[in-house]
């Protein structure tokens, strides 16, 4: 039994596990700017499938994983200019147009499946990874760790990139105030629209790159309602991380090994119930909240849109 | 007091409003309103609550667009279509309300606002504000979290932004109205050292005193006309006295000396009665942003206004809130007419007679979404005659809303009107109401005055020398020297979370709290 | 923040046309009248939008309507189907009421109605062994209601007592929910009469009673009579309002010397309550039994439906009903015209946005009209 | 009994080479052989089919076949209700004359068969189960395929594993869980899932084995190979059709609801696909066991219960 637990099988587990995270992570960046600047985007979850969808088409058509992932972020984009249209410049209610564009894209794409995909499933062929040298041949971690397609590294990168832009930017100024107190913002000279646009833009370009992972990467190909919660997720690990990107990096990872757990015990042949394994990532979470959730500081004006010269 | 050291001539002015109007649904805000902005000018703008004056503001500040009329700037035609545009035309605002974002550090407020790649260049800034602020004579903490300030010091981060921003026109809304008298002298100071530097200032008060003192020129707004303008030359023709008569006439069209002068001073009352309300030993730990009470000791006699005067942010909301039970961990003992009360909510102190009226009539003493009616019984819910059972008796509250609202003279719309859209004046009547209608024994008024115009501040000053005549116990809160002054019959002072002295009222007792509240003790 | 702070259009303004302290029935009669041209226009328009993409898959729309209208309105067992399904949503409309008027944000309503499906579906078939039906499934009620409440427990405790916001612990106690639901029917309380990963099944006889001689569950009454009692709870009751000024303004409720923990508690219990009801109505009315992996996620499409409702009772009883016409029609007519069902869900989204426009562009006239 | 229309209703569209598609397509070859129409509702999920039931009962239908194991108390529940015959899956014991049948699909002996076949190629002598679900269906076709294994080399280790929350659509879950699995040594990996199962072949399409040689899958129920790209060994492939074409049958005959509908080897409605990829010395094996099968000289019984094929796992890993 414990013969199974080999070096490549762990790097197998945990390869797995990153592959999971990477969705989570993009999800969840991209959550994060919306939140800061004030905008709760339930919508999450649609960006993710329409970029997942257009994603996996973009990258099955041109054959370049790339362009899938251009697409994918396009995909992501187009769904999150509806929301700015309606949330954002109307100030439309946000949880009943997050809904909505949640299950009118998981509709669409399913559809859209329907009539293209569904009598030939076309595969995409194999990601090439892009080992990083020497740490690539640690063994476990480098298999795990140092042997993904670049974006994975990219993503990652993009956590630092993200830290940085809000610590040291004036963009990150401009969107902690539209989501603590947009008025100051407005009369500070900034756009409050201008600035959230640009955030909710980057959730779409986010989720629709997380989508398009999943999609290429993560399962190769599409099939409806494919991210299964992902966005949902990612709103979640947003909010635990309370502006951090870093933190998002860690709860993203943490859901990730949870599932690698699940299989590993399972391979291990451990007689748990699957169904009790698969509550762990979501009682860690449970338990993150009980023991440090306290006073959740959010932003101020998160959800409430802004009109200029209201009282 | 101060008065213009520098005389300005007729300079050409830099704004020039020309019938502007703004109409709101149902109302028209500004109505063909002509002004004119000069450089080395304090422009005062007056006028009751809701006259127009913060509508007039907003846009010039780009927060609202005129409905018809043009605006001139430097001799052209110009638009004013957004707050960047406005600070591009050289017009810096400080607004109403504190406009700073609370989790940014001050410089980090000041910061904001450039291009949005750039990296905030901290440095510059550090060495620009050095420069200004030894020019003015301001103290700024550039490292301070924004919520951290007073509002004082929020005011003068919010001045110094408009300086930072190059502004030629700076317009002042309310400035002065949670300001410490001193924090006032201060402003006023620099307000005169700006003009002094060539630029135009506007700015808007609510006390008379501090417009003649501080301004050159003088506007009065009504109803959204202007009904008057008193021009620099007139205005230093005038000794004060006859000025400000001019300007209560020209705002209520009644003619009076000093409005706010009181005819004779409050004496102590016989302190062999027996008290009403009593504390003894009140303390309440420090939270992050406030301080805490320590050995707060007093009592109360019926007929007695106790007044509490002190630099705001000493503790007195601490005390107050503590006083009506919203504070759980408040220690010491609290008797009314000799029974504890220190063991009960603020339901249950309220039903012994206590009552509190906060100085945060939006944020905690109404509910702003709901109608006027309601917001007379938000503290009573459940109780009859209002309910019945569990049920509400809408024709019960109805009623006695609309008798409320005429006895205190609240002006709406309607009973069922989102109270929220009501004025401060009004919104204060409301609460007033619904403290001091039926069963009030001892009343705690915090600011009450806070924000209103000169009739509504005179009339609820009369409304506290009422409740004490009744035989109530009274404690008032209060910034304003003036009103504390005029109304209590002893004060005590506070200063960081305690009571630092006792002082009768009488013809010294200016001289005395003034010590007391600059640390010098009697 | 506090999810209070979440604003939505529709609550900005509680004095809303139904009046909250007896106003004269003639302009409530308009506003509804007004509600309603502002319900049918936007749907029609929806359906036109709609009708686009079916003409793009090459579907006649019109056809496609006739016969979402003949199924899920006009055709007797048609509408009863419809009437049937109301009963659940109805009862999660309710609960969702409660707490969205109280300001928070219970976005656990799925898990919620999961367990109280699970719990029902436990008990019911096994003290229908020892007790009358009618008792056996009133007590499976009670179980399914303190289940569904000690769920929310940690959710509320944690909002009470620690403002740790209920969107998050909400979301998380769904996911939760869901696999503690499967591992409740795989593990504990499955049929062992059966090789399906499913609770015992409550007979057809002993489930809620029928309405005369229809297929509609009384169900339905129950859930109509939940709503309107809410409904009057939370604008004529003392409760109610202090609810609403919690919700409205928690530091005012403060102030005037309400238990805000103690309520917040109090809310979430009440909604969970009614969401687990309505999964114990499902169970106990129409499903008999709970199988492994089933979660229908009514919670969430009821959610923008009491949104554009304006959390108000009566009009989430219509908002309630047109979903349930389109779901039940629109199956049927995607199956008739081999449209794939998917385009249901897509039917709803389209609906749901356009009424969201509809309802800002109103909100635009009405103010602009005043002037 | 006259037979017009009949009716199928399956949670999924018809186009998943599997479960949902089997079902549609032996449907429609039943209703042509019997000459009568069919009605087909597909695509409907796993929530409440009683609408949808009565509406197919008024449209005519005079067989109702509920195509999934979600659907067996609310079928039969409409059948009395409006008495039009219905057809349930995995509830033996729910038959009633002209009312309710059951057809209890169990491919357990195809999939023993693939545990020999798997057996038989594997050459780290490590296979993989991965599914995305355990319903009684797979649970049976799981333990069938571990005791092939078992049967055919008892040294040859079984892995399992099951995908994880809400898996049927889950084809990254589906991917990451074989990967996993190969990395763990197996080079023949035995899948049943729904959408998840394409993740499941696009796993072992893009992974090597430990000897850096390729991974075989086997499919369930339905035939890949029109999209299979040289990786699918084979699949347990089920014909629904003699059983529907029985139940039509028996719907005229008056005999409906008197007995239980099965598919098994001996007529071929439960078979092995034999693709290129299958080496013909091992068919012949192969096809000698299920001789033996046949002959009733072997004989396996379903296990349908998850914890039971789970413990038969850890007993073939031992
Ligand atoms: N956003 C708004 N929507 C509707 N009406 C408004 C709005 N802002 C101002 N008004 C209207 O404009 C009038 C003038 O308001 P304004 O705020 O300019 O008064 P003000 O002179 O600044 O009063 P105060 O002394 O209290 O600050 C008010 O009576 C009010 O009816
Ligand atoms: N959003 C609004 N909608 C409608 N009317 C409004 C709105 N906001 C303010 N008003 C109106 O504007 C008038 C003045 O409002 P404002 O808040 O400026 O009061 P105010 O004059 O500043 O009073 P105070 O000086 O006591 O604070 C009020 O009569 C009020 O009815
Ligand atoms: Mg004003
Ligand atoms: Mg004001």
């Amino acid at each position: 039994m414990s013969d199974l637990f080999t070096t490549v099988f762990l790097g197998a587990l945990f390869f797995g596990a990153v592959t999971a995270a990477v969705p989570l992570l993009l999800a969840g960046l991209g959550e994060q700017m919306s939140e800061k600047a004030g905008v709760l985007n339930i919508g999450i979850e649609g960006m993710m499938i329409f970029g997942a969808y257009t994603g996996f088409l973009g990258a099955y058509l041109s054959e370049s994983l790339w362009l899938g992932f251009a697409t994918g972020m396009l995909g992501g984009i187009f769904v999150a200019l509806i929301m700015v249209v309606l949330c954002v410049r109307y100030g439309l209610n946000q949880i009943v147009i997050g809904i909505g564009l949640t299950l009118g894209f998981e509709g669409l794409t399913a559809l859209l499946h329907h009539f293209q995909f569904s009598r030939t499933y076309p595969r995409l062929p194999a990601a090439e990874p892009f080992p990083i040298p020497i740490l690539a041949d640690i063994p476990v971690l480098g298999p795990a760790l140092f042997r993904h397609h670049l974006i994975v590294y990219l993503a990652l990168v993009l956590v630092i990139v993200m830290s940085l832009l809000y610590r040291r930017t004036q963009l990150g100024l401009n969107l902690q105030a539209a989501g603590d107190k947009p008025a100051a913002l407005d009369v500070a000279g900034v756009d409050v629209f201008r600035t959230r646009t640009i955030a909710v833009v980057f959730t779409g370009a986010m989720a629709g790159l997380g989508g398009a992972y999943l999609a290429n990467i993560g399962a190769g190909l599409f099939v409806p309602f494919i991210t299964n919660g992902a966005g949902f997720l990612g709103i979640v690990l947003a909010m635990l991380a309370r502006g951090r990107p870093l933190w998002v990096l860690l709860g993203a990872m943490l859901f990730g090994i949870c599932l690698g757990l699940t299989t590993a015990l399972q391979v291990a042949g451990i007689n748990i119930p699957t169904d009790v394994i698969q509550m762990i990532p979501f009682l860690a979470v449970m338990a993150m909240l009980v023991a440090f959730g306290r006073r959740s500081s959010l932003p101020a004006a998160l959800g409430l849109p802004y009109e200029r010269g209201a009282r | 007091m101060l008065s213009p050291a520098h005389h300005p001539g007729e300079a050409a002015p830099i704004i020039e409003l020309d019938g502007v109007t703004k109409r709101f649904p149902g109302i028209i805000a500004n109505d063909s309103v002509d002004l004119a902005l000069r450089p080395g000018e304090v422009h005062v703008l007056l006028g009751e609550n809701g006259a127009g004056k913060s509508t007039l503001i907003g846009m010039l500040s780009g927060l609202l667009q005129p409905d018809a009329g043009q605006i001139r700037i430097d001799g052209k035609v110009q638009s004013i279509g957004s707050p960047s545009q406005a600070l591009g035309h050289g017009i810096g605002t400080v607004f109403q309300h504190a406009m700073l974002v609370p989790t940014l550090t001050v410089a980090e407020n000041l910061l904001l606002g450039g291009p949005w790649w750039r990296r905030p260049n901290k440095e510059g800034l550090v060495e620009k504000v050095e420069t200004l602020a030894q020019q003015l004579g301001m103290r700024i903490k550039l490292d301070a979290l924004a919520a951290d300030l007073s509002l004082g010091e929020q005011q003068m981060v919010e001045i110094l932004r408009a300086l930072l921003r190059g502004s030629r026109v700076l317009i002042l809304d309310e400035s002065t109205s949670m300001l410490s008298p001193a924090g006032v002298e201060e402003l006023g100071a620099l307000m005169r050292r700006l003009v002094e530097r060539g630029m135009a200032l506007v700015f808007i008060t609510h006390k008379l005193r501090e417009a003649t003192a501080f301004g050159d020129r003088i506007s009065v707004l009504k109803l959204g006309r202007k009904v008057g303008e008193i021009e620099p030359g007139r205005f230093r023709e005038l000794d004060e006295d006859t000025l400000m008569a001019e300007i209560v006439e020209m705002m209520f069209g009644i003619r009076s000396d000093d409005p706010e002068s009181v005819a004779q001073v409050p004496g102590p009352v016989d302190d062999t009665i027996a008290p009403l309300f009593s504390v003894r030993d009140l303390a309440l730990p420090a939270g992050p942003n406030a301080p805490g009470l320590s050995e707060i000791s007093f009592d109360v006699r019926p007929g007695e206004i106790l007044g509490i005067a002190g630099i705001d942010g000493n503790g007195q909301k601490q005390l107050a809130e503590a006083l009506a039970g919203q504070r759980a961990d408040a220690e010491g003992s609290i008797t009314l007419d000799g029974a504890a009360i220190d063991g009960l909510t603020v339901g249950g102190r309220r039903a012994r007679g206590l009552r509190y009226l906060t100085d945060d009539r939006l944020g905690e003493g109404t509910v702003g979404s709901f109608p006027v009616a309601i917001n007379f019984f938000i503290k009573e819910v459940g109780a009859p005659p209002y309910w019945k059972g569990a049920f509400e008796r809408g024709a019960a509250i109805d009623q006695r809303a609309a008798e409320l609202i005429k006895d205190y003279d609240v002006r709406t719309p309607s009973r069922q009107t989102p109270i929220g859209q009501l004025s401060g004046g009004n919104v204060q009547k409301v609460v007033l109401a619904r403290e001091l209608a039926e069963g009030a024994r001892v009343v705690i008024y915090n600011k009450p005055t806070y924000g209103l115009d000169l009739n509504n501040t005179l009339s609820i000053r009369q409304r506290i020398r009422e409740v004490a005549a009744q035989g109530k116990a009274v404690i008032l809160i209060s910034t304003e020297l003036e009103e504390v002054l005029g109304l209590a019959n002893r004060i005590a002072v506070m200063a960081e979370g305690r009571i630092t002295g006792f002082v009768d009222n009488g013809p010294d007792a200016r001289m005395n709290v003034g010590r007391l509240m600059i640390g010098i003790s009697q | 923040m506090s999810a209070q702070d979440i604003s939505t259009r529709p609550s900005t303004t509680e004095a809303a046309p139904e009046g909250e302290a007896g106003q004269p029935a003639t302009p409530a009669a308009r506003g509804v009248g007004k509600r309603l041209a502002m319900t049918v226009g936007p749907v029609l328009v929806a359906l036109a939008l709609a009708g686009l993409l079916l003409m793009a898959l090459g579907v006649n729309p019109l056809t496609y309507y006739t016969y979402v209208i003949e199924r899920g309105l006009l055709s007797p067992s048609g509408v009863q189907q419809t009437l049937t399904r109301m009963g659940p949503l109805l009862f999660l409309a309710a609960g969702l009421i409660v707490s969205f008027r109280a300001g928070i944000w219970n976005l656990g309503g799925d898990g919620q109605f999961l367990l109280g499906a699970v719990a029902a579906a436990a008990s019911a078939p096994l003290l229908a062994m020892i007790m009358p039906a009618g008792f056996a499934v009133a007590i499976a009620f009670v179980i399914a209601i303190v289940v569904a409440m000690l769920w929310s427990l940690v959710p509320a405790l944690l909002k009470g007592y620690q403002g740790v916001n209920e969107i998050i612990t909400t979301l998380m106690m769904t996911f939760l929910g869901a696999s503690l639901a499967n591992v409740l029917v795989k593990l504990i309380f499955l049929d062992p009469g059966t090789t399906v990963p499913q609770t015992r099944t409550l007979p057809v006889a002993d489930r809620l009673p029928r309405l005369f001689d229809t297929t509609i569950s009384s169900g339905l009454l129950f859930g109509l009579a939940a709503i309107i009692a809410v409904h009057l709870m939370m604008v004529k009751t003392s409760f109610g309002l202090k609810l609403r000024i919690v919700g409205a303004n928690p530091r005012a409720a403060i102030h005037a010397g309400l238990s805000v923990p103690k309520l917040t508690v109090a809310v979430f219990a009440l909604s969970a309550g009614l969401c687990g009801i309505a999964g114990a109505l499902d169970v106990l009315g129409v499903q008999g039994n709970v199988r492994a992996d089933w979660n229908p996620g009514y919670a969430l499409t009821v959610i923008p439906m009491v949104f554009l409702a304006r959390f108000n009772g009566y009009a989430s009883i219509a908002f309630v009903g047109l979903l349930s016409v389109l779901s039940i029609g629109g199956e049927s007519a995607a199956r008739r015209l081999g449209v794939p069902n998917d385009f249901t869900l897509l039917l709803v989204a389209i609906v749901l946005i356009v009424l969201a426009i509809a309802e800002y562009i109103d909100h635009r006239l009405s103010k602009a009209a005043k002037v | 009994a006259d037979v017009e229309a009949i009716a199928i209703l399956t949670p999924e569209e018809g186009t998943d080479y599997g479960w949902n598609q089997q079902g549609v397509d032996a449907a429609r070859a039943a209703a042509e052989k019997a000459g009568v129409e069919l009605i087909v509702a597909q695509g409907l999920g796993y929530g409440d089919v009683r609408p949808t039931l009565r509406e197919l009962a008024e449209e005519g239908a005079d067989l109702m076949i509920a195509h999934a194991s979600g659907y067996n108390t609310s079928a039969p529940e409409i059948a009395e209700e409006t008495g039009v015959a219905v057809a349930i899956v995995d509830t033996p014991e729910a038959l009633k004359q002209g009312l309710i049948a059951d057809y209890t699909l169990s491919g357990h002996e195809g999939a023993y068969l693939a545990g020999v076949l798997a057996a038989k190629t594997t050459r780290s002598k490590t296979v993989g189960v991965v599914v995305s679900g355990e319903p009684p269906s797979w649970n049976s076709q799981s333990a069938g395929f571990a005791q092939g294994v078992k049967a055919t080399d008892p040294d040859i280790k079984v892995i399992y594993a099951v995908i994880g929350p809400a898996a049927y659509s889950d084809a990254a879950g589906g991917k990451r869980v074989t990967e996993s699995v190969i990395a763990a040594g197996a080079d023949v990996i035995f899948g049943q899932g729904n959408g998840s199962s394409f993740g499941m072949l696009q796993a072992v399409e893009t992974t090597k084995a430990a000897d850096g040689e390729k991974v075989m899958f086997i499919d369930v129920i339905g035939d890949k190979s029109s999209i299979d790209k040289g990786y699918l060994l084979s699949s347990v492939i089920w014909d629904i059709e003699p059983v529907y074409s029985a139940m039509i049958q028996d719907l005229k005959d008056d005999t409906f609801g008197t007995k239980s509908y099965a598919i098994g080897i001996k007529d071929d409605s439960v078979r092995l696909l034999k693709t290129p990829q299958v080496d013909e010395a091992v068919w012949e094996e192969v096809q000698a066991v299920r001789e033996k099968m046949v002959s009733g000289e072997l004989s396996i019984d379903p296990v349908f219960d998850a914890a039971e094929v789970r413990k038969l796992m850890s007993e073939v890993e031992e």
